[in-house]
């Protein structure tokens, strides 16, 4: 009985001890901390991958808390879903985000694009870039060394041996940006994914004159323009002698597709074309070839 | 002297983490750099101190008094929790960049065994309350020399590429296990 | 000109030095103790050379190819080292299955799992050493008769070494004095003729490979230093302390591999500290650590775990003693005064 | 949530001690042999199930403030149960596992549950929870401990396969519990992942 | 997510009443098996001494004595007794002189001195290493146990089938007559195969009990010397 | 022993093929490139035309700030066009095609082969001429020599070093200079000495050029004040910092200017310039380019006119040989390897460097092991293996803690590694990083 008895005033006396000290400790050393951000960082998906645009999940949770308006924050992991529990956790609105995905716009393989030397740095575009424009004569394309396949941590992209370009594995790529980055050239871009995961860009980034542009590359843009005549609706723009197509106007009509004389418009996702000479063959859901 | 032999042993020979077993949550997962092993060090020998010679008085005072000491189990990880939480408590608000350096790691000690287990390996050595002061302190600093060392090692394997499957915890642990070999050379010191 | 230009940036020039340049100097280096060790421990030594170096290298080869999926690379003779070391920190008589046992950890564990040459943290040859030691007390301690067992492998005669003898004698309360009587004298222990590890007793040969690879500015004198002023100044703080108990400084110099371990273990690249600052630090805490275990542990020698311990704090001594700057001296006067 | 799936989970896919890296104290400090693995993982896991069931049960009752020392009040209950019971009844187990049977409290799996599952989910899938953690936590330190045995001692459950001085005596001590169970990680997760 | 708030009587409530419980609990069940932890304790120190004395019929724990020792520990002797005859006693040592602490062993002691058998309680020595003192001082027990005798896997491994070799039981030995040291510090014994310390903590609890006997002898073996030379055969 | 700097170093094999070459004339081209950067600092600007008649040696791109220089047409005819082309880092850069006619020079410049000793400017007007004949820097890096003869205020100089060393192997256009321009070259320095206001000049020249050792010591016997230093053969001792610490044991704290240890270094090739642009009113419209390679059959130095292409000065060698793998604009140990052969001559380029196939390759990289070679070859006492791996890692705060900025891209590090790493390509790179970052801090 006794011990019993004991044990029962000396637990109940320790935790009565401990309830009354933590409380008035609590009372006196009040600190007050938004306990949303805890709960904002439980919904982020902890991938830490920065591309939202802030160093880390926390730091994401701590801006999305602070703002007052979240539309423009965007967590490309996570995507509406993620966006969606956030805004609901802070009651605030959600922006609508288009779901994104990166493209390469550079279509310059080892057979369209001769290469003049040979380089022999260390492997990565961007060492290769602090050096010089690259083996072939175009000073805007790719290197093929491979910096934005090492700079994606979701597997999404890998290098095509044949043609010495990078190919993104649509189904991976979360838009975070991390490849856009790493390219020294700026080649890849983010582009909104489209309806059913429909695009037509311009794969090429060479601002040279036409001529120039042509004899280092066969597929580069040369900016002649008949593509942005075509267009019913001014979607394209010809700047520094390349085209650009604004996801935005363009309406997925392809009829700029076709006119482009060195192909350089490329087409993702669409059924087969009308029979073309050309050689496209895209299985529908392989990975975004080069091509 | 026997201080002394308490210190040597407590670092090196016994290392509290590397034959002892002891604190192996917080020593894997706190020690990816070395600041944190730092800061977690502190946290350590910190609470580590303090609930030493809370424990020891309530095991003398009260659990011996009483004939309880089966309590023991029950009574020390409740005043351990209730410190740690007043720590944190306090620490928050009175020194806010001690908390700031200290503080992540507040939570996580809790549940570090190494401090439950110091508490008990104090009683049942019949440590006075200064060895028992000393012991938890060199354990403590045991505690930090393996997990400084140990993130030096593991910021150093950042830099080079570990086999794929070992990545991660697999190497972390064989790294360990090294380290374990190595203070096995101070064995039988004391 | 019928082929491309090749580009790359400069330098464009390499002095030709090599990963196996390197690796095989040491080999070259370690041959004469490897004579030396064949004239002591005859058979044994040889088919433990053997066995050590074949099953690093196998070893090596089978994880490149198979487990990590790589081209092996084991011409660069990082694994012949290792095996070579490993077979010198043995004792001649070590059954073949231990011998192999010890590769498969100093490989297995202690290099490829951290990727290779390069990476380890540990050295290799001695965290399969250690192994051993631990694991197989007995084998690993029963230490061939010089000489005497030259015909012999398994059944080769055994006896003590020398620091066993004083150990062992200073725990049973015999004098020091009374002890040096059993002990070779120090030219003998210096050309070799006392039980050990194969490759470690003839501490002439060591210094000739030393000097080698000094010459072939393989490595640096601050390591080799740094250990061995170490072990000699601890060794004689203790021995000023109380001659009676503690052995002198060159008795400690020239028994139980500190020659072998400061000359060719303690100096591995890759476990071992970049900048000088560092490297006279990591060697004096090898001596330092030595003398302990020698005379305070349980274990007679103390040069292979306190590589090991030393090996675990290179990280942190790399991080926090880096090289002399240029310019952060400035050594002449201040030329503005104004 | 599927109940199998939360079951299974504390196998393989959340396996506390290859994947969550919890409780690595007794995980390590006790595994020298398979039956102590064994042992000490039962012994877990009766705590975990019991603690998971109070927890749940008194979930809705219990301040922000004070819900830690509660939770670790009831482990801690279960906890010297568990150690008087088994100073009883199995002495010779008791001894064998010495300190690490009251550190069953600070085990993190234990806490870790506590309150991340069953302060959250209903009585049914906190048992099933507690169970399948405590088993696949008992898994792990079985596993372990056969290796280190096997590897060791030449024994597994006590049964000799092959003499004992054959066995590496490093894998009974500290640092072949650190590498035995890293390479059985990476094991674990190259099967995980495949 | 506490679903309470936090207030002082409610926290304070909920832990007084939660710790009520527990305390109830534990001590209900401490009850329960007070008494069987105390049996099992009690039992295993019964088991060893039956181990190391000749068959008895009294209680020796209830009749166990201390008696000092050298370095001022008292060790606890147990006497046995068959028909109120001294068979021998079972003397509970120690030694502080382990590898990793103390060493605490049983030594069964025969009437005329010599030493009948031991078991060893407590100690904590490396595993592998210091646990052989079980079974290496006991007679013909020291050569491996167990599945072996592969003559190539002995030749791969490097064992040793003559393990021990020389002297290493001190079971029936006559500690006048037998050193009881190991043979490097110049005694009759050969220690375990490297672990010698342990040997030598063993030997030292040995001895340490052996010489406690001997000086407290007269105090109970006058009376039963008669009976020695019938005891001595079946001390085997 | 021989003076040298303090740490690090390394010894190329010299392979000074072209030393026992006296410098050519290379007859004019019919076309010249005239890239409008080829300094550090702002590029010029030009106000010409298409077609537009010019003369040699007239202004044709005028200083872009004040930290930049002057551009002088190296030859006389008419603009081709002004365009952009591919230069030596295959970028594409603003440049001035000139079409050849002739070689009317303007007519301000004294062409005169007599030796004026007599300086008859103030110092003001000295550096003030040095700016307008667009003189920079001919030790490689360009920068604008008006600059670094006006300290700035509160800065005061008291030695003018003069670098003659070329540590480079194969380079000797510096070593001809001094050579066959000894007198002018004196009477440089002394210009350079009295801009600066300093009394003493030491020119260090390496023991491997021990006849221009010879020839100046004997040159500058009756001078006050002017030393010629010999010093021990080590790369990269020609690097400015590395220079000051050999000749008077003064180191330049990290990321300072020589000027804080109260030094100027210029190199002899610069020093003639300003010899030339103050005496004779000459820009800097020619220098001399060593061409040179061991499969090259005909080593030489050649007095080229900035703007001639590469190829042509191949060809004046005795063309490209057959089995050319690389062709480098510089130096082995620091030049730019070319792309394109029909890059032109600036004022920076020393030499062209051809390289047969079997030394134009790198070995296969392989881990590091750690050797540390590369740390006790580094002349800044840095640690390119760590620096590299943080510049590939991106751990950029860790890098500039590191210091990595003090690299001097010397490649000594590179040269020596066993394991063939690219370190300097890496810490290039992170250099270009980190500098971004503290950039944009500032
Ligand atoms: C980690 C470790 C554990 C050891 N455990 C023991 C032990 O339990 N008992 C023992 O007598 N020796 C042990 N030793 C070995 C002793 O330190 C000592 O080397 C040995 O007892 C003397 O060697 P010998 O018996 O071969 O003469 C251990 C050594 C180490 C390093
Ligand atoms: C950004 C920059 C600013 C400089 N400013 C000065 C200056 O104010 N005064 C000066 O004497 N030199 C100045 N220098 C010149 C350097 O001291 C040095 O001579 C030049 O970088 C060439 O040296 P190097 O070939 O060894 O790299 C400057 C250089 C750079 C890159
Ligand atoms: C690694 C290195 C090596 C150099 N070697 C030489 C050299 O051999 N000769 C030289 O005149 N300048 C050399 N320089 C350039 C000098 O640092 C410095 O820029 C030059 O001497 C300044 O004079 P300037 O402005 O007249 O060119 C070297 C620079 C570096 C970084
Ligand atoms: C000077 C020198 C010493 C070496 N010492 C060792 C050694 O002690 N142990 C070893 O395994 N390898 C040694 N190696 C070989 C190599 O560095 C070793 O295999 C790497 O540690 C494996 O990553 C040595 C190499 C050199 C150049
Ligand atoms: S492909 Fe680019 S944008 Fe897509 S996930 Fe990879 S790195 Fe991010
Ligand atoms: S897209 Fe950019 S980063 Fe990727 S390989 Fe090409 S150049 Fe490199
Ligand atoms: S290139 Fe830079 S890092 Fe390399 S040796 Fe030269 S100064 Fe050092
Ligand atoms: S020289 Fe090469 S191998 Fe040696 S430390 Fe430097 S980078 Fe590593
Ligand atoms: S079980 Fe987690 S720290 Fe010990």
């Amino acid at each position: 009985m006794s011990i019993v008895l004991i044990t029962i005033l000396t637990l109940a006396g320790l935790g009565a001890l401990a309830a009354v000290i933590l409380y008035l400790a609590s009372q006196k050393f009040k600190v007050f901390e938004d306990p949303r951000i805890n709960q904002v960082e439980e919904a982020l998906p902890a991938a830490n991958c920065g591309g939202c645009g802030f160093p880390g999940c926390r730091a994401f949770a701590e801006a999305l808390v602070k703002a007052d308006d979240i539309s423009d924050l965007n967590c490309p992991v996570g995507g509406a879903d993620v966006m969606a529990t956030v805004a609901n956790i802070l009651g605030k609105e959600m922006g609508k985000s288009d779901p994104l995905v990166a493209v390469v716009r550079c279509n310059g393989t080892c057979e369209h694009r001769p290469r003049l030397n040979e380089y022999e740095g260390a492997t990565s575009c961007a060492v290769a870039a602090a050096l010089y424009g690259g083996e072939t004569g175009c000073s805007y394309g790719c290197y093929g060394l491979g910096d934005c396949v090492e700079a994606c941590d979701f597997n999404a992209m890998y290098m095509d041996e044949k043609t010495g370009l990078p190919v993104i594995i649509e189904d991976n790529c979360v838009a975070c940006g991390a490849c856009v980055d790493a390219c020294p050239k700026e080649i890849i871009e983010l582009r909104k994914k489209g309806p059913k995961s429909r695009r037509i860009f311009v794969s090429c980034v060479n601002q040279d004159k036409g001529a120039v542009a042509k004899k280092a590359c066969d597929v580069a843009c040369i900016g002649c323009g008949k593509c942005a005549k075509v267009c019913p609706f001014d979607a394209i723009t010809i700047e520094n002698n390349l085209a650009y197509i604004d996801y935005d106007k363009c309406r997925l009509c392809r009829k700029c597709v076709p006119v482009c004389p060195t192909n350089a418009i490329h087409e993702i996702n669409f059924p087969p074309p009308k029979p073309k000479p050309a050689k496209e063959q895209e299985p529908a859901n392989t990975p975004e070839s080069s091509n | 002297m026997t201080y002394f032999i308490i210190i040597i042993s407590a670092i090196f020979v016994n290392n509290i983490v590397l034959s002892q077993f002891l604190g192996i949550c917080p020593f894997l997962g706190v020690s990816k750099k070395i600041s944190t092993g730092i800061g977690m060090t502190g946290a350590v020998t910190f609470v580590m101190v303090i609930a030493t010679i809370v424990t020891y008085f309530i095991q003398k005072l009260i659990l011996e008094q009483f004939n309880i000491t089966f309590l023991q189990t029950i009574s020390f990880i409740l005043v351990i929790a209730a410190l740690v939480q007043l720590v944190e408590i306090v620490l928050k608000k009175v020194s806010p960049p001690l908390y700031q350096a200290l503080g992540v790691f507040l939570p996580l000690i809790t549940t570090n065994c190494a401090i439950l287990g110091v508490a008990i390996m104090t009683v049942s050595r019949d440590y006075n309350l200064v060895e028992a002061v000393v012991f938890s302190g060199a354990s403590a600093l045991g505690f930090g020399l393996a997990l400084i060392t140990f993130a030096g090692i593991r910021e150093q394997l950042d830099l080079v590429n570990i086999p794929k499957g070992m990545q991660g915890a697999p190497i972390a642990l064989v790294v360990a296990g090294l380290l374990a070999m190595a203070f096995m050379g101070f064995a039988g010191m004391v | 000109m019928n082929q491309k230009l090749v580009v790359s940036p400069s330098p464009h020039v390499h002095s030709g030095d090599s990963v196996p340049k390197n690796m095989y100097g040491v080999i070259i280096a370690l041959i004469p103790a490897l004579l030396a060790s064949l004239w002591y421990f005859g058979i044994g030594a040889l088919i433990v050379t053997l066995t050590a170096i074949a099953a690093c290298v196998l070893f090596e080869w089978v994880i490149q190819k198979y487990l990590m999926k790589a081209t092996p690379s084991i011409s660069d003779g990082s694994a012949a080292v290792t095996g070579l070391l490993l077979a010198f920190n043995m004792p001649s008589n070590l059954p073949i299955g231990l011998i192999i046992i010890g590769a498969a950890v100093a490989i297995g564990i202690g290099k490829m799992s951290f990727g290779g040459l390069g990476n380890n943290t540990f050295n290799p040859a001695l965290v399969g050493r250690v192994f051993l030691l631990i694991s197989f007390p007995v084998q690993m301690t029963s230490w061939p008769v010089p000489v005497a067992s030259r015909f012999q492998y398994l059944d080769a005669t055994t006896g003590a070494t020398p620091l066993s003898v004083v150990k062992e004698g200073l725990s049973s309360g015999a004098s020091l004095s009374e002890l040096m009587g059993e002990i070779p004298s120090y030219l003998n222990l210096f050309m070799g003729n006392m039980g050990g590890s194969a490759g470690e007793i003839a501490g002439i040969t060591l210094v000739l490979g030393v000097l080698y690879l000094l010459w072939r500015k393989i490595i640096t004198w601050h390591i080799p230093v740094s250990v061995l002023g170490s072990v000699a100044v601890f060794a004689a703080i203790l021995n000023i302390s109380d001659p009676e108990s503690y052995a002198g400084p060159l008795f400690h110099l020239l028994t139980g591999g500190v020659l072998l371990g400061a000359f060719f273990m303690a100096t591995d690249y890759v476990s071992s500290p970049m900048s000088k600052k560092g490297m006279l630090l990591y060697g004096v805490g090898i001596g330092l650590i030595t003398v302990l275990i020698r005379v305070y542990g349980s274990y007679p020698e103390g040069v292979s775990f306190a590589i090991l311990i030393m090996n675990a704090f290179v990280p942190l001594i790399d991080r926090y003693m880096k090289p002399k700057r240029f310019g952060e001296k400035v050594k002449t006067t201040k030329v503005q005064k104004q | 949530m599927n109940q199998w799936k939360n079951f299974s989970k504390g196998f393989f896919k959340d396996n506390p001690v290859f994947v969550m890296l919890l409780g690595m104290c007794p995980t390590l400090g006790v595994t020298s042999s398979a039956v102590n693995g064994l042992g000490m993982g039962l012994a877990t896991t009766f705590v975990l199930v019991m603690s998971n069931i109070v927890v749940a049960l008194v979930k809705d009752f219990i301040p922000d403030k004070v819900r830690i020392p509660s939770f670790i009040v009831i482990i801690a209950s279960f906890v010297t149960v568990v150690e008087m019971v088994m100073q009883a009844y199995i002495p010779a187990l008791f001894e064998a596992l010495g300190l690490f049977i009251p550190l069953i409290v600070v085990n993190c799996l234990v806490l870790g549950r506590a309150e991340a599952f069953a302060s959250k989910n209903s009585l049914g899938s906190s048992i099933i929870d507690g169970l399948g953690m405590g088993l696949g936590f008992s898994m792990a330190l079985t596993m372990l401990g056969s290796i280190r045995e096997i590897l060791g001692s030449g024994k597994i459950f006590g049964f000799s396969l092959f003499a004992e001085s054959y066995g590496m005596l490093i894998f009974v001590l500290a640092p072949g519990a650190f590498i035995a169970l890293g390479y059985l990680t990476a094991f674990i997760n190259k099967v995980r992942k495949a | 997510m506490g679903k309470k708030e936090s207030t002082l009587p409610s926290m304070a409530l909920t832990l007084i009443v939660i710790t009520v419980i527990a305390g109830s609990t534990l001590g209900y069940i401490y009850k329960l098996t007070a008494g069987p932890i105390a049996a099992a304790s009690e039992q295993k120190q019964q088991e060893a001494i039956q181990l190391v004395v000749p068959v008895f019929d009294n209680n020796p724990a209830q009749e166990m004595y201390k008696i000092a020792a050298d370095g001022g520990d008292s060790l606890k002797v147990f006497p046995a007794k068959k028909e109120g005859i001294n068979v021998g006693v079972a003397i509970e040592s120690v030694s502080h002189k382990g590898f990793g602490g103390d060493v605490k062993i049983m030594v069964g002691i025969l009437p005329d001195g010599t030493i009948n058998n031991y078991a060893v309680l407590e100690h904590k020595e490396t595993p592998g290493l210091g646990t052989k003192m079980d079974t290496w001082f006991k007679p013909s027990d020291n050569a491996d146990a167990g599945p072996s005798g592969n003559a190539f896997a002995n030749w791969l491994f490097g064992i040793k089938s003559d393990a021990g070799g020389g002297n290493t039981s001190i079971v029936g030995a006559d500690p006048l007559k037998t050193n009881l040291t190991v043979s490097k510090d110049g005694g009759d014994i050969d220690a375990i195969t490297a672990a010698t310390i342990s040997s030598r903590a063993f030997l030292d609890a040995v001895q340490k009990a052996w010489a406690a006997y001997n000086e407290n002898a007269d105090a109970y073996s006058s009376a039963t010397t008669k009976n020695n030379d019938a005891q001595e055969g079946g001390a085997q | 022993m021989l003076k040298t700097f303090s740490l690090g170093g390394i010894h190329p094999a010299d392979r000074k093929i072209s030393a026992g070459k006296s410098i050519e004339v290379l007859p004019l081209p019919k076309r010249v490139v005239v890239p409008l950067a080829q300094h550090i600092g702002a590029p010029a600007k030009t106000e010409l035309k298409k077609g537009d008649q010019i003369k040699t040696g007239q202004v044709i791109a005028k200083s872009g700030g004040f930290v930049s220089a002057n551009i002088h047409s190296p030859v006389s005819g008419k603009v081709f066009k002004l365009d952009e082309v591919v230069d030596a880092s295959g970028y594409r850069k603003p440049v001035i095609i000139i079409d050849v006619e002739g070689d009317e020079w303007d007519e301000s410049i004294d062409r005169s082969e007599t030796l004026k000793t007599e300086i008859s400017l103030s110092s003001e007007e000295i550096i003030k001429k040095v700016g307008e004949m667009g003189i920079v820097g001919m030790g490689g890096a360009t920068f604008p020599a008006h600059v670094k003869l006006s300290p700035p205020p509160g800065k005061k100089c008291d030695v003018l070093i003069i670098n003659g060393v070329e540590c480079e192997p194969f380079l000797t256009s510096d070593h001809r200079v001094m050579l066959e321009k000894g007198d002018e070259l004196i009477v440089g320095v002394k210009i350079l000495m009295k801009a600066l206001k300093v009394d003493r000049a030491v020119i260090g020249i390496e023991n491997n050029k021990p006849d221009a050792i010879q020839h100046l010591t004997t040159l500058t016997e009756n001078e006050q004040g002017i030393e010629i230093q010999p010093l021990k053969v080590q790369y990269p001792q020609g690097g400015e910092k590395q220079l000051i610490d050999a000749v008077i044991g003064r180191q330049v704290p990290s990321g300072k200017l020589p000027i804080e240890v109260g030094a100027v270094v210029h190199n002899v090739g610069t020093t003639l310039a300003v010899y030339e642009a103050v005496q004779k009113n000459k820009p800097l419209i020619e220098r001399v380019v060593t061409v040179t390679g061991p499969g090259v059959s005909k080593p030489s130095n050649f007095l080229a006119r900035i703007g001639t292409p590469v190829s042509q000065l191949i060809e004046a060698a005795g063309g490209l040989p057959d089995n050319t793998g690389k062709v480098i604009g510089g130096g082995p140990m620091m030049g730019k390897a070319l792309s394109n052969l029909e890059v032109p001559i600036t004022k920076g380029s020393s030499g062209i460097l051809v390289l047969p196939h079997e030394e134009a390759h790198r070995k296969p990289v392989e881990n590091c092991i750690r050797c540390g070679k590369c740390v006790s070859v580094c002349p800044m006492g840095l640690e390119p293996y760590l620096l590299m791996i943080e510049a590939e890692k991106e751990l950029l705060d860790r890098a500039e803690s590191d210091n990595i900025m003090d690299c001097i891209e010397c490649g000594s590090c590179s040269f020596t590694c066993p394991a063939n790493r690219p370190l300097l390509d890496y810490i290039r790179l992170g250099k270009g990083n980190v500098g971004k970052i503290i950039r944009n801090r500032n």
